[in-house]
């Protein structure tokens, strides 16, 4: 990894990354890819975060479905626990809570596959700063 | 420095920027109580935890109140020391302080002498709110041969704790535990005996309470002089005649030799005799171990360890014992005065009276605590049998007094016995911080040039300063001399030669403040430490008085090396006056 | 507590974590945290151990042992029972979870079963407030617990 | 598999449901099936929308149509208007209560301006063990920007953005930063506390395990700023996430040249090191942490010198914590101006709460400083677990106080906490209920601030262990009134007395309990009751003659034999001889024994 040296070279790179997930969020190419945002805190993994997202990325290596898996944060929905955040291309992340192997499986078998929603779905309850003006 | 302009209860002082509120309020005539809080000017020894919050006052635009101990003055600061806010504060945290003490206060070692017992004397506390079954505190009690712990007793004013490590660096004690069971104990709350304690007695020094308190040895002392069997002598070492008064409500300062002297007698003391004797005795062989330790290195002998270093506190002796095993060889390997005191009363004098040394009793007062263990080493034993067979304090020569109904103030003037009760000025500054190395100057001086001093004051050895080095020119050759007084600055002075920065040819090292002066068997000290140095203008004054002031003209030792030990580190000298160390290192 | 004399491979093993702070007193809260983590718990000899190293009274490296809770002078249990005891737990009804593990196991809080099987602590919040009431018996955490779900819990551990 | 073109979102939270959410369900189901819509049209159950006082909540999307107080009686209107007809019923959309005007998208409800994410913007968003993910939403600029500026710009940045320290006292970081910058010498640190040991709080935990690098850069923007080229992370051991991922982001920052010598090119170095706390509560305290650092016993010390002047090493040190580390950035990238903004006129920007306790939706929750303590457990947090009735709301921890239905409209802040006897803390927010006992929730407090007492000062070590003796013996029924003044005056004085925060605030359980419920004190005390029926020595057992059918299974369980009855006839219990331990109730079959 090569050092960053001034300012200029983080707002590019910024760019370059930022576009990059964009491309990997938004794309409509036929490639499109679901993301999949494991809560991986401390909470998360007390309720059994890590074996639903191990039972994701089985099913996605197995089917080899267009389908990214990676691990976050703490949402704060702790009376949820284990939540996940699907992104589809073109649409906003919806998070679903109380999710174990089988809600996982069945996520992926309606939402994420054919966007239809399933029960457990957490409301967006607050604002980003991106909001804010 | 820069003044500052402050209100204390209605009234502006002015004080120095640093000065702290409760300083400042002493500036002014008000003396607010304080419990943990403990400063001795000039050793540079201040404790100040904050902890006890007794010295609490209030402080206009503060939201709680303020500690006076360790709040530094501010311009236009205005404080009230006495106001209902103040008071029921005060009272309620000595109320919660008291609610965790032992309320044995008739029969505790330190009643009458206790500061929280004064302290709610003071604020005049007449009950404790209490909680049925309420807890307390309580601890493992321990013995060791010098100290007591009590620690049921203890306040956490941390001053033990700050004597045994910031001034004494020996670390024996430590706060542990937290919380309501918190304490200052040592490792694992294990024995003293077993832990790296030296036996310096400064936590006793400067307990406010009965939690830590010297062993009690009156009551054997009394058995044995009323025991007829027994011959019963005695021994008094410098520091004492200079503090002994002050138990008696004389100024500190006040030389009672002659009133001490006589009270032993009607004590039922057979023999009253002077360590000053023994200490005249250990510059003999001290300072001849100087000066053929000195010769040979000038003569080009390495294996001459140098510089020398004194050894008669036992404080010290333990010091290195455990901190500096590889330096063994480095003290001095004379006595300690009351042990070759003790050493040449069972032998010489006992042979002269014609007594066994198991009926012949020595009795030692001294103004340590870690005289107690050292008159309890093994290697001072003949078949079981101490040396000295008990060590008392200044303070517990005082209670033995006042027991055996003797008007202190009333005694006439007394002498001691001979032969041991003979001694020289060199003698009696052993008791101050510099002394001994000061008397070794004197004598090594005359015996090393031929030539007679023309000045016996070494001014340049005396103070209170923590480290003092000077150079004394003996008729061409240049003495090092290095002193230092508590084991902080005894740590401190070794490191500094270890790190080769200094180059000494004899060190004096005295475990406590001031030296013996300052010892923990001393009459207590408050915390007042113009108290430590009265008591060393007493020594000096002492030994400007004597017609002898350099113990090699001490007659009687010179008669006793005639009669008895033929000369300085004679195999005789050897066997009964030196000694050695050993590896204590954990 | 029983003494135990430490052989020169546990000597060198403290003396190799004392060396990976540099001897430095400062790390001393290091030192305890890793050579706990390698014993399991920090009896007197290895106290004495660490102050050689560090060249500092014994008397202080116990009185740091003895100031943190996470700090131990007892064996533990082969598998440790940690209840939660913040508050969102305490008001969960914690207090019943743990009255029913010292039922169930006759011990007290920092005791440990004398088959050596469990050992039974508190401890401050773990953050898992969502799941309250919370216990930890070794990694594992038990979430949203009743006190009679204890007896079943503790059966499955060996 | 059916593509559905629209998706009925029904509030399936503890709240809605009460208020029969299932069978609006059920209701829309059937509404649809008959309109021959279900292959177009699905209805979903979802998690609590938090806005529990208009539930049940109905909303549509794709146009966000946001429907209040939905009965089941409505389903049919709603489908047959909106679903089929594309009509919104204009009756159930929320109004809003300034402009009386109805809202139908809910983005623009204020309810969703109740929350504002600064600290934890990231949180939830980004892979924390990825720092391109941290940079690709900004991450870093804000230290960039900073490097090119002086020490001084920056410093003034944060005093005009009003932010005052997360972690319990609220000191005005700038300001902080401004006399540690001034203080003379050369070696300087900046410390992260991350020790935090408020039982009920994880904010800091949730925020090194989420959004690391925001701290790291905050802390190499302090450094630039007070002119340290150290810092050092005080974390508990007991999170062990967290200091995994804060070691992995470390890392990568070093990668990248954001840590360590030169960094992006301007010449400042700064590194930050890791010292783990070990189960301390009192290190917390600033001088007390950083004596932990330095391998002592966290003993706090007598402030002054702060340690801006004399801290870590006896060097100028700034300690701020994890939440006050991670707004530093925003305030970069945003602006002060936009900072000061948000909040109310002494407290700016927002704060993070760690909701617990009996609410349904526990969790982490950022807002801004001002919202209503309603606002926080009606709105956010979905009301009351099983629809009971709201006693208190216990925040700042041991250190605070109980807030009470009287204070539910009252915008939360740093003065407002303070001047209704609690305090911000660091955040931690209890909510109790009816079966609460405020006495023993005073006790329970207590025995936390007597195990967590360093002992250094009387009034704390010892004050504290009679304060909760006494309020012992009140849930023991034992208590006086004379208690009762006592312990008052005795927490007044141990306020004033003690050396450090923690003492200083350790009765605010006691007195702010005793201010808002005294009547529940002297219920234990005259009426030897505990009103919640919590207290233990204080309940009376009795079986109600009418239900008891005579099993004897109360009998037999009892330990102490205080049940007599003869089968299939009512039994009694003998209140002299119950232990009251409770077995009777749990084997009683048919409800029959009551506790008083």
């Amino acid at each position: 990894m090569s050092k960053i040296k001034s300012l200029d070279e983080l707002r590019q790179m910024k760019a370059r990354l930022e576009s990059e997930m964009d491309i990997r969020e938004k794309s409509n190419n036929p490639e499109k890819l679901v993301q999949i945002r494991v809560a991986m805190a401390t909470c998360g993994i007390a309720a059994g975060a890590r074996a639903v997202m191990n039972s994701i990325i089985d099913r996605v290596e197995r089917e080899k479905l267009p389908v990214i898996v990676t691990q976050g944060g703490c949402m704060g929905y702790c009376y949820a626990e284990p939540t996940i955040e699907v992104r589809r291309p073109g649409e906003d992340p919806v998070v679903f809570g109380h999710v174990d192997k089988d809600k996982a499986m069945e996520i992926i078998d309606k939402y994420v596959l054919h966007g239809e929603l399933v029960d457990g779905v957490l409301p967006v309850n607050y604002q980003t700063i991106q909001e804010k003006i | 420095m820069d003044k500052i302009k402050l209100t204390i209860d209605n009234r502006e002082v002015e004080v120095e920027n640093g000065t702290t509120i409760f300083q400042a309020a002493r500036q002014m005539g008000i003396d607010i109580p304080a419990l943990c809080y403990m400063k001795l000017d000039n050793l540079g020894v201040e404790n100040r935890p904050g902890g006890c919050r007794i010295c609490v006052v209030e402080v206009e635009g503060r939201r709680n109140l303020a500690p006076s101990c360790s709040t530094v003055c501010t311009p236009g600061m205005v404080v009230h020391t006495h106001t209902m806010r103040v008071i029921n504060a005060r009272r309620t945290v000595l109320e919660l302080i008291l609610s965790d003490h032992p309320k044995d206060c008739l029969v505790c070692p330190k009643n009458g002498r206790c500061e929280l017992q004064d302290l709610a004397a003071r604020l005049g506390i007449r009950e404790i709110h209490s909680v049925e079954n309420a807890a307390v505190s309580t601890y493992k009690k321990d013995t060791s041969p010098s100290l007591k712990r009590d620690m049921d007793k203890c306040v956490m004013c941390r001053r033990c704790e700050t004597m045994c490590n910031d001034v004494q660096s020996v670390g024996a004690l430590s706060a542990v535990n937290r919380g309501f069971m918190a304490v200052v104990a040592p490792a694992f709350e294990q024995r003293l005996v077993d832990s790296n304690c030296t036996f310096c007695g400064q936590c006793v020094a400067v307990c406010p309470t009965g939690a830590l308190t010297e062993v009690d040895n009156t009551g054997k002392i009394i058995q044995a002089l009323m025991d007829p069997t027994k011959k019963v002598i005695v021994q008094t070492a410098p520091a004492v005649r200079a503090a002994l008064g002050e138990e008696f409500g004389m100024e500190p300062g006040t030389l009672v030799t002659g009133k001490m002297v006589a009270a032993l007698r009607r004590l039922g003391f057979d023999e009253v005799f002077d360590t000053d004797f023994a200490a005249d005795l250990t510059i003999m062989e001290e300072g001849s171990e100087l000066l053929d330790r000195l010769g040979r290195y000038l003569q080009g002998d390495k294996s001459v360890k140098l510089p020398i270093l004194t050894s008669c506190c036992p404080a010290w002796v333990n010091f290195f014992e455990h901190n500096y095993p590889d330096m063994l060889d480095v003290p001095s390997s004379a006595k300690s005065p009351q042990q070759m005191f003790g050493a040449i009363a069972k032998s010489y004098f006992a042979e002269k009276i014609g007594v066994d040394r198991k009926d012949l009793v020595v009795v030692s007062v001294m103004p340590c605590l870690a005289k107690k263990y050292e008159c309890q080493r093994d290697e001072f034993k003949v078949d079981g049998n101490p040396d000295v067979d008990y060590s008392i304090s200044t303070r517990e020569l005082a209670s033995l007094i006042k027991s055996a109904n003797i008007d202190f103030l009333s005694l006439p003037d007394e002498d001691f016995d001979a032969p041991l009760g003979e001694s020289t000025g060199a003698a009696v500054i052993f008791g101050a911080t510099g002394g001994v190395i000061e008397a070794a100057v004197r004598t090594a001086y005359e015996l090393y040039t031929g030539k007679k001093l023309d000045r016996i004051d070494f001014n340049e050895l005396r103070g209170l300063e923590g480290i003092r080095h000077a150079t004394i020119d003996f008729n061409g050759l240049s003495v090092n001399i290095g002193i230092a007084h508590t084991l902080g600055n005894a740590r401190k002075l070794l490191d500094g030669i270890r790190a080769g920065m200094y180059n000494f040819h004899a060190i004096e090292i005295m475990a406590c403040p001031g030296g013996c002066i300052g010892g923990a068997g001393q009459p207590f000290h408050h915390g007042d430490s113009s108290v430590i140095k009265a008591r060393m203008d007493a020594i000096y004054r002492e030994d400007a008085g004597k017609a002898l002031r350099k113990s090699h003209e001490n007659p009687y030792i010179i008669k006793l090396y005639e009669e008895f030990l033929g000369k300085p580190l004679s195999e005789k000298a050897h066997h009964l006056l030196h000694t050695h160390y050993f590896d204590k290192h954990d | 507590m029983d003494k135990i004399e430490l052989n020169k491979c546990q000597k060198d093993k403290i003396a190799e974590i004392c060396a990976e702070f540099h001897n430095s007193p400062g790390e001393l809260i290091n030192v305890l945290h890793k050579t706990q983590g390698h014993f399991g718990y920090l009896p007197e000899e290895v106290q004495r151990e660490i102050a050689r190293c560090l060249h500092i009274p014994v008397a202080k490296v116990y009185g740091v042992v003895t100031f943190y809770s996470f700090f131990t002078m007892q064996p533990k249990g082969r598998h440790s029972i940690s209840v939660c005891m913040g508050t969102a737990c305490y008001v969960r009804g914690a207090e019943g979870v743990l009255e029913e593990i010292k039922k169930e196991l006759k011990i007290d809080v920092g005791g440990v079963t004398p088959d050596g099987k469990f050992s039974l602590e508190c401890l401050r919040c773990v953050g898992a407030c969502g799941l309250a009431p919370v216990m930890l018996v070794d990694e594992k955490v038990y979430g949203r617990l009743e006190p009679k779900q204890i007896k079943g819990i503790l059966a499955q551990y060996e | 598999m059916a593509n559905y073109k629209m998706s009925l979102l029904c509030c399936g939270g503890t709240g809605c449901r009460a208020s029969e959410s299932v069978r609006i369900v059920e209701r829309l189901r059937e509404e649809i099936a008959a309109a021959g819509m279900d292959n177009d049209v699905q209805v979903v159950v979802t998690g609590c929308f938090g806005f529990c006082e208009q539930g049940p909540i109905v909303k549509v999307i794709p146009d966000n149509t946001f429907y209040t107080n939905v009965k089941p009686e409505d389903a049919e209107e709603i489908v047959k208007e909106h679903v089929v007809k594309g009509r919104k019923v204009t009756r159930l959309l929320y109004e809003d209560p300034d402009t009386q005007k109805h809202i139908s998208d809910s983005k623009h409800m204020g309810f969703y301006q109740k929350q504002l994410r600064i600290a934890l913007r990231n949180c939830g968003f980004i892979n924390p063990e990825n720092i391109d993910e941290y940079i690709a939403r900004d991450g870093y600029e804000a230290l960039a920007k900073v490097l090119q500026g002086t020490p001084q710009e920056a410093i003034e940045t944060v005093k005009k953005s009003g932010l005052r320290g997360r972690g319990g006292g609220g000191f005005p970081t700038g300001l902080k930063w401004e006399i540690a910058s001034k203080s003379p010498g050369k070696e300087k640190y900046v410390v992260c506390n991350a020790d935090e040991g408020d039982p009920g709080a994880f904010m800091d935990r949730s925020i090194l395990e989420s959004d690391p690098n925001s701290v790291i850069e905050a802390m190499a923007i302090c450094g630039y700023c007070i002119g340290a080229s150290k810092g050092l992370v005080y974390i508990r051991a007991e999170y062990p996430l967290a200091v995994k991922r804060l070691q992995i982001a470390m890392k990568q920052a070093r990668d990248y040249g954001l840590l360590g010598d030169d960094i992006l090119g301007s010449g400042f170095n700064f590194d930050i090191e890791i010292r783990y706390g070990a189960g301390a509560f009192v290190c917390g305290e600033e001088t007390a942490l950083i004596h932990s650092m330095e391998g002592k016993r966290g003993e706090p010390t007598v402030k002054p010198p702060f340690p801006a002047v004399s801290g870590y090493l006896g060097k100028p040190t700034n300690v701020n914590n994890v939440e006050t580390f991670a707004n530093i950035p925003v305030i970069f990238l945003k602006g002060p101006e936009w900072f000061a903004s948000i909040g109310t006129e002494k407290s700016k920007g927002t704060k993070v709460f760690a909701l617990a306790g009996k609410i349904n939706n526990v969790g982490l929750i950022e807002v801004p400083m001002g919202t209503t303590l309603r606002e926080v457990i009606y709105d956010i947090g979905g009301g009351i677990k099983g629809g009971k009735e709201f006693k208190a709301v216990q925040t700042g921890g041991p250190s605070g106080g109980c807030l009470t239905k009287k204070h539910l409209d009252t915008p939360i802040d740093y003065d407002n906490l303070t001047a209704a006897g609690s305090m911000m803390g660091s955040g931690g927010m209890i909510v109790m209920d009816e079966d609460d006992c405020m006495v023993s929730v005073a006790k329970f407090y207590l025995q936390f601030t007597v195990d967590e007492s360093c002992g250094k000062c009387a009034p704390c070590r010892i004050g504290n262990k009679r304060l909760e003796e006494i309020l012992d013996k009140i849930t023991k029924g034992k208590g006086t009134m004379e208690d009762l003044d006592y312990l008052k005056n005795l927490s007044k004085v141990i306020k004033d007395t003690a050396l450090c925060g923690l003492g200083q605030t350790s009765p605010n359980p006691v007195l702010s309990t005793i201010d808002n419920f005294y009547d529940e004190y002297v219920a234990h005390i005259v009426d030897k009751r505990c009103p919640a029926h919590k207290c233990r020595a204080l309940r009376v057992y009795a079986i109600d003659p009418d239900r008891c059918k005579g099993c004897t299974a109360c009998a037999r369980a009892c330990p102490a034999g205080a049940i007599k009855g003869e089968v299939k006839q009512a039994h009694v219990i003998d209140t002299e001889k119950c232990i009251r331990c409770g077995a009777c109730l749990e084997k009683c079959k048919f409800n029959a024994v009551t506790v008083q």
